[in-house]
């Protein structure tokens, strides 16, 4: 079976300034990876060519098998990737409800089931996400990416600016989704002690390329202090 | 004990049916790091915006130094020595690293801002606005453009803006925010040598730079201050734990 | 003024206001759930009302003329959609004023290179042409209170399309942040189109059911287009609701800032000096009123700040 | 000096060089063209300082440049029929000498921008685009219905205003006086954008909050901003009408707002000279493609169109990163 | 010599019709005279003073013409005619004559080819009178063409005045003033609406079942329009200087070469270019062009046939000619105007005493 996403030295590039120079990632359906490396190093980025958000300049992207290079990002999301983007980008003129109706599409998730997942987003069904707490948008953003009933579940710094409680619960939450099973992750985070409870392999991206990658126990201190610095 | 540099009074402010803030009263004395800690939507960014001068309480005062502050607007507040840094970086992104700091010195003079002689050419703001630079480490990209920045030296550039204005006080919302475990330590490491020159108000979800960091711990939940207190009390505190911190917390 | 002639020239301002209602749907629809300024939104009302015109004089049906108004608008609103406004999109405010400036050049010389310099004939249907008789003996003509009824029916439409549906829905989200939508599955690129070929359609069924009370010709988009800004200003942008009220309240103060004020003035001027001043100051009246809206409601009376 | 030093430079010299070589070669309209270009791109100038600096984006600056207009027509026009402007409480007679013209123009087109301003600022972005226009609009249809100076006929003034030494009928000569003003309102303008007032100005337009954190009102600086703005669009309204000798309601009108926001879109948003290019640009193509085909405004449409669309950063722009 | 002519006038945007209608009406008389010495430049104004002047400026300064023609509006005249003449220029305008070059601001050079602005409304009071009408409701936009058209209108008129309006200039929707009309009890309507101001204007007044006779001035109902307002139109008196079947013999032959030229009905517009022209040949033939004080004698005299039938300048060098009343009529499916008769005989106007030249 060939495995749910895989990245072959990935290129991509804002305007003149190249941002990826060779990226290799894969994971396997149902699994969970983590994606490691210091500021700047071309993390988002790379989820970005993955969710079509930034066509590569060079290499390949697939997905279960089909290539899916440069496709344009809506249909990449019908393949079933759910992104919950840096920095939440909720839709701030709209209401909580309707910003997880937008991205609503038929399966097991729907308005219900998140309200459960967050029971504070079901408080502020009418409130407009612009006057949410960052916590609150950052719940919303992760529900919505839910609302498109994702096979992939693809999460750049989802617990940023969150409260301990509330990181807490969201890895629970999480953790929860892993269990259920179906669902596959790709997390980029900074606490590497969540990281290590949640996901199976990890890889380590410096300067846009790929340095390291592994099962996430192999992942010593010799290369955390080499590649993220502590 | 000496007096405090700014003091709220039973600030309340309301939206709607929701009470964000409800009758706080905090205080910060000379010296001091102060964190101000809460679960999301606690109130703490409202809690701030008031006391800048984006919002207006609904009722209760904000004072610095002594002197009723609670009607001015931004721009007065940020004369009389209140400096903030914001959540989400608040640049002139066209403009050089040296510009955004240069102006901040000339924020700082209090002056009437000439029409005429360029400020690039003024020694005098310029050594305040590289000195600032080169306390954040900066000083080697003060010519490159701000947009070029990554997302850590941006937040460095922001504190950077703050130190030139030689406030009476800093008001930090979390500035640790997107930045890595190395960027975070070194931020802790500036913060922590800041608090000798202005008291810091810090608003921070990073619990290990708050407790390295904190003299005083003050905890929001729904609007209202449920504990305050030194670092070891507030940690010990089970209502924090149940409300803030969790089971888990350090 | 007597009570009559008074009460029939509200219902004339509302009727005006509805008529620009029917103008700026398709503008706010535009240049308030995508963010763009649209200036050429004047010149597909203009494409309507000759495409009717044209239609109507072949066939003889006015049926037909509204069809191919509809139809010339909808297919030129998305032609430019696809080659130019889509690309307009992520740019700020000031580049698509220009980009869509030229865009009424190339319109207007354009229509006037198909059909020439001569306005064009578009006649009510018969069916509704001459007046009808209301309540109070007030008699208003048939194809008016037609046009109140479509403006009314198209309302409620629009309405319920943007604040009820999914579509809708996405369609602000979209405006919000058009790549995160796209992340989440949407094809926002042909919603788009889709919805400025909508916006399109009822400028062109503007102009055609208009084209037949007032001159087809050449460059008619354009002070339409204005009032049709002020309009969605006064409501407030990207407002279905505020477009309605807007036009209403500016059909209003128009139409009886004209008639009212010349006799305000004639209490204390001699007679053709309260018709001259009074009548400059009613040119100026919605504007005033536009800016007195906006120095009070900085994002108009229905806007989000 | 940088790239774009160089090419101010050049397109300074171009413009002088232009009518110089049409007086030597006795080309008098030639001259007439360079000078229409130089005093509209002075508008432009005006308007770029609130566009470009303060992000302010004003379709109404047609009323300043109107006002600037009507002050030359009203007081040419009173001292071309002897009877004073206003006879009690003082006299105040009409004059034909520029300087004082031009004072006037300034000083009332930076009164209505001060007045405009502190009302339209409340609001933003759109909002301001269009309440900018409501102003422009209700001047206007004042100055059409208004029949006291010529209502929509205008004003004409026969025999161009005087400037002492000058001989301002001499199109070479009148030519180098607007010349000059141009680059006197050039130079104003850079120096203001190198200023603590420019900086913080264009904080303001980039993060106002922080502009506010720092301890300056963004209000203010776009006030004070705006109301520069508004003398130098005048002042160039009053060479304008100088130019044709004539003033009418036209130089209010919306479309002239519009061309005065294009030249600055096609030179180069915030560009020191960008206008300068772009009303180069533009009245050269109005003045090629006008004697092509009878239909030429769909060719510079689809001209203006290739410019937004292709052309980022309008001419400046592209020639800066042309040489990049 | 060779004469150069510089025409400037509206070909582009709003007012195009009227521009090309004179430019075609012009250019037919000069096709058809076919003389070597008489050279054209054309350019196109787009209605906007500042254009105008600009050209003016280019063709007398860089193109070197002679004469000067071909303005439409009113406030593009005054921008341009002041500055031509006082640089020795001759100017014909075959249209726009504002009230302020008829008199104080007459100038030698400057010939009147058309009428002065208020002739043809003061001829509808004339008509009104004749036709009995006591209490007329009047408007016109508010701009100075329609304050003058009022004042011309009431110059002869001599009945009661049941009520008087300006309208905005561009408005396009009349319901408002409709209801005044018929709430006024008013027993005719005189307006001056130009462009599709006036189309809009008879379609709705149509519509609204108010039926009082209308007269106004030719601009509304000539033939350029017409088709546009169709029905609505039948039956209104209009006034004119000029009708496609006035029957003289210069008439006839325009008519019919410039329907075979053009392939449609010629306006009054094309009338008035014609006549502009053919005034300018007859004064080529007479003298010559560099001579001033010569050719402006020999067009002094007018010494040409005129498609209006009868045609000289007064002493302000404005026409003194009879105006007409037409009547809209229909003839197959075209819409068009029947003379019914003269309105005023050899009207001059009313500010050639104020012309000192
Ligand atoms: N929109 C952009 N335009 C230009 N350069 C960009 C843009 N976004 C990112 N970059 C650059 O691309 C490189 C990789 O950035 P990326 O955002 O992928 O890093 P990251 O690993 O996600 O970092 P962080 O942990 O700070 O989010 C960086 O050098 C960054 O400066
Ligand atoms: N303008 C507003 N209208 C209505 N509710 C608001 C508005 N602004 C804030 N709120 C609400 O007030 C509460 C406090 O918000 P605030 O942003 O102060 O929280 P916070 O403590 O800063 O949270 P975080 O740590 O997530 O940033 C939230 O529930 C929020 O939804
Ligand atoms: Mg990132
Ligand atoms: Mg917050």
């Amino acid at each position: 079976m060939s495995p749910l996403v895989q990245i072959e030295g990935v290129t991509a590039a804002y305007g003149a300034s190249q941002a990826l120079f060779g990226v290799d990632l894969t994971l396997k359906e149902g699994g969970a990876l983590a994606l490691m490396g210091r500021n700047g190093m071309g993390k988002s980025t790379t989820l970005k060519t993955l969710c079509g958000l930034l066509p590569p300049t060079g290499g390949r992207v697939r997905l279960a098998g089909v290539e899916i290079t440069g496709r344009p990002a809506h249909r990449i999301a019908r393949l079933g990737v759910g992104l919950v983007p840096e920095g939440r980008r909720c839709f701030a003129p709209l209401t909580v409800a309707e910003n997880l109706l937008a991205a609503a599409r038929p399966g097991p998730w729907d308005m219900a089931r998140v309200g459960a997942l967050f029971p504070r987003l079901a408080e502020r069904r009418d409130q407009v996400a612009r006057s949410l707490s960052g916590g609150e948008q950052q719940m919303l953003a992760i529900g919505r990416a839910l609302m498109t009933n994702p096979r992939l579940l693809v999460l750049d710094e989802a617990t940023e600016g969150l409260a301990p409680v509330v990181r807490q619960e969201i890895w629970a939450a999480i953790a929860r989704l892993r269990a259920e099973g179906g669902l596959s992750l790709i997390l980029v985070d900074k606490s590497l002690r969540e990281l290590r409870q949640v996901a199976d392999t990890a890889v380590i991206l410096a300067r846009g390329r790929t340095v390291w990658s592994g099962s996430i126990d192999a992942l010593g201190a010799e290369q955390t202090n080499r590649w993220l610095g502590v | 004990m000496s007096a405090p540099i700014l003091a709220l009074d039973r600030v309340t402010k309301r939206f709607g049916a929701l009470e964000a803030s409800r009758a706080v009263s905090l205080d910060l004395r000379p010296g001091e790091i102060h964190a101000l800690i809460g679960p999301n939507g606690a109130g703490k960014s409202t809690l701030i915006a008031q006391i800048t001068g984006a919002l207006r309480p609904d009722a209760g005062t904000v004072s610095l130094e002594g002197r009723d502050i609670t009607g001015l607007p931004t721009p007065a507040r940020a004369r009389l020595g209140l400096a903030r840094t914001f959540q989400i970086s608040q640049l002139a992104m066209g403009h050089t690293v040296l510009e955004n700091a240069v102006l901040g010195a000339q924020g700082a003079t209090g002056a009437r801002l000439s029409l005429w002689r360029p400020i690039l050419k003024d020694a005098a703001l310029r050594a305040v606005a590289e000195a600032a630079l080169q306390r954040v480490g900066l000083a080697e990209h003060a010519g490159a453009v701000t947009a070029e920045l990554s997302h850590g030296q941006r937040r460095q550039l922001e504190v950077a803006v703050a130190l030139t204005l030689a406030p009476r006080l800093f008001v930090m919302d979390e500035p640790m925010a997107g930045l890595g475990l190395e960027g975070t330590a070194a931020m802790t490491g500036l913060l922590d040598g800041l608090r000798a020159e202005a008291p810091i108000l810090l608003v921070e979800h990073d619990m290990d730079a708050v407790f390295a960091l904190a003299d005083r711990i003050t905890v929001l939940v729904a609007g209202e201050v449920i504990a305050t207190g030194a670092p070891e009390e507030i940690r010990r505190n089970r209502d924090v734990r149940v409300a803030y911190l969790g089971e888990e917390g350090p | 003024m007597s009570a009559i002639l008074l009460i029939e020239q509200v219902l004339n301002g509302l009727q005006f206001g509805v008529m620009l209602f029917l103008m700026a749907a398709g503008l706010t629809l535009v240049f308030g759930v995508m963010g763009l300024i649209n200036l050429a939104h004047g010149s597909l009302y203009m494409v309507g009302a000759f495409a009717a015109a044209a239609v109507a004089g072949a066939t003889g049906s006015f049926v037909l003329g509204l069809a191919a108004a509809l139809a010339a608008a909808a297919a030129a609103g998305a032609l430019i959609e696809v080659t130019i406004i889509r690309r307009l999109y992520a740019r700020d405010h000031l580049d698509q004023v220009l980009a869509t400036f030229a865009l009424i050049l190339i319109f207007s010389e354009g229509t006037r290179w198909i059909f020439g310099s001569f306005p064009l004939f578009l006649e009510v249907p018969a069916a509704l042409s001459g007046p009808v008789t209301l309540p109070f003996g007030i008699e208003y003509p048939a194809y008016r209170l037609a046009i109140i009824g479509i403006g009314l029916a198209i309302a409620a439409a629009l309405f319920w399309l943007i604040a009820k549906t999914r579509i809708g829905v996405q369609i602000r989200a979209g405006e919000a942040d058009r790549e995160m939508i796209a992340a989440l599955g949407v094809d926002i690129d042909r919603l788009y189109t889709l919805v400025f070929a909508l916006g399109a359609a009822l400028a062109g069924l503007a102009g055609a059911l208009v084209g037949a009370l007032q001159s087809v010709q050449v460059g008619m988009g354009e002070p339409v287009l204005i009032l049709a800004f002020v309009v969605i200003v006064i409501g407030g942008i990207g407002s279905i609701k505020g477009a309605f009220v807007g036009a209403l309240l500016l059909g209003l103060t128009d139409t009886l800032g004209r008639t009212l004020l010349p006799v305000a003035f004639g209490t204390v001027l001699e007679p053709s000096m309260a018709t001259a001043v009074g009548s400059a100051l009613a040119s100026m009246a919605i504007y005033i009123l536009m800016a007195g809206v906006l120095i009070f409601r900085p994002s108009g009376l229905f806007g989000q700040s | 000096m940088g790239r774009e030093t160089w090419i101010n430079f050049a397109i300074a010299l171009g413009l002088l060089a232009v009518p110089l070589w049409a007086w030597v070669a006795d080309e008098p309209f030639t001259i007439t063209l360079a000078t229409r270009v130089a005093i509209l791109a002075l508008a432009g100038v005006g308007l770029n300082l609130a566009l470009g600096l303060g992000g302010m984006v004003s379709l109404g600056h047609a009323l300043f440049f109107g006002i600037g207009g009507y002050a030359m027509g009203i007081l040419a026009h009173h001292a071309q029929t002897f009877d004073p402007l206003m006879e009690a409480p003082f006299v105040i007679e009409g004059t034909k000498s520029m300087p004082v013209i031009w004072l006037t123009a300034m000083a009332l087109s930076a009164l209505a921008a001060l007045a405009v301003g502190a009302l339209s600022l409340r609001t933003t972005g759109v909002y301001f685009i269009m309440i900018t226009l409501a102003f422009g609009q209700m001047f206007y249809y004042f100055a059409i219905s208004w029949p006291a100076y010529g209502g929509e006929d205008g004003l004409s003034i026969y025999v161009r205003n005087g400037f002492p030494g000058l001989n301002t009928l001499d199109p070479i000569q009148f030519f180098l006086l607007c010349y000059g003003l141009l680059l006197l309102a050039l130079f104003v303008c850079a120096r203001i954008t190198a200023s603590p007032f420019g900086l913080a100005l264009s904080t303001a337009r980039q993060a106002p909050a922080r502009a506010e954190t720092l301890g300056f009102s963004p209000f203010r600086l776009r006030l004070i901003a705006f109301t520069i703005s508004g003398a130098i669009t005048g002042l160039a309204g009053a060479l304008f009408a100088d130019l044709n000798r004539f003033v009418s309601p036209a130089m209010f009108s919306w479309h002239t707002s519009g061309e005065i926001m294009v030249f600055v879109i096609l030179g180069g948003v915030a560009r020191l000279f960008g206008p300068v290019a772009g009303a180069a640009l533009f009245i050269l193509l109005e003045h090629w493609l006008g004697g092509l085909s009878e239909y030429w405004l769909i060719y510079l449409g689809a001209l203006l169109l290739g410019v937004v669309l292709f052309a980022k950063g309008g001419l400046v722009g592209t020639l800066l990163r042309g040489r990049a | 010599d060779p004469v150069k002519v510089g025409m400037i006038t509206t070909l582009s945007g709003g007012g195009a019709g009227l521009g090309i209608d004179v430019r075609d009406g012009f250019m037919l008389a000069v096709k058809q005279a076919g003389n070597p010495d008489l050279e054209v430049v054309i350019e196109d104004d787009q209605r906007k003073p500042d254009i105008a002047v600009q050209l003016a400026d280019k063709m007398i300064q860089s193109e070197k013409v002679d004469v000067l023609t071909g303005i439409i509006f009113s406030n593009l005249a005054m921008a341009v005619i002041p500055a031509a003449t006082a640089q020795g220029k001759f100017y014909l305008s075959p249209n726009a004559g504002p009230s302020a070059l008829a008199g104080r601001g007459c100038h030698p050079n400057y010939f009147n080819v058309a009428w002065q602005n208020d002739n043809l409304h003061e001829a509808a009071g004339a008509y009104a009178n004749e036709a009995g009408f006591k209490n007329t409701y009047i408007l016109a936009p508010n701009y100075p063409a329609g304050q003058d058209a009022l004042t011309g209108y009431k110059r002869f008129y001599e009945g009661a005045l049941a009520g008087e309006f300006y309208t905005k200039l561009g408005q396009t929707d009349y319901a408002a003033e409709i209801a005044q009309i018929r709430a006024s009890g008013a027993d005719s309507v005189f307006f001056f609406l130009p462009g599709g101001m006036g189309i809009s204007f008879l379609k709705q007044y149509a519509a609204s079942g108010v039926d009082l006779p209308v007269v106004g001035p030719a601009f509304s109902f000539d033939q350029g329009i017409l088709q546009a307002v169709g029905e609505a139109a039948l039956g209104v008196k209009n006034t004119s200087q000029w009708n496609k079947d006035l029957d003289n013999p210069a008439n006839v032959a325009f008519v019919e070469s410039f329907q075979a030229e053009y392939g449609r009905l010629p306006s009054l517009y094309a009338s008035q270019g014609f006549d502009t022209a053919n005034l300018l040949l007859s004064a080529m033939a007479k003298a010559d062009v560099s001579d001033t004080e010569a050719f402006r004698a020999a067009l002094k005299e007018a010494d040409f046939a005129s498609t209006r039938g009868d045609f000289r300048f007064g002493p302000n060098n404005h026409p003194i000619q009879d105006i007409y009343v037409r009547e809209v009529i229909q003839e197959g499916d075209v819409f068009t105007n029947k003379t019914l008769g003269v309105a005023l005989e050899d009207r001059g106007d009313a500010y050639a005493d104020e012309c000192r030249m």
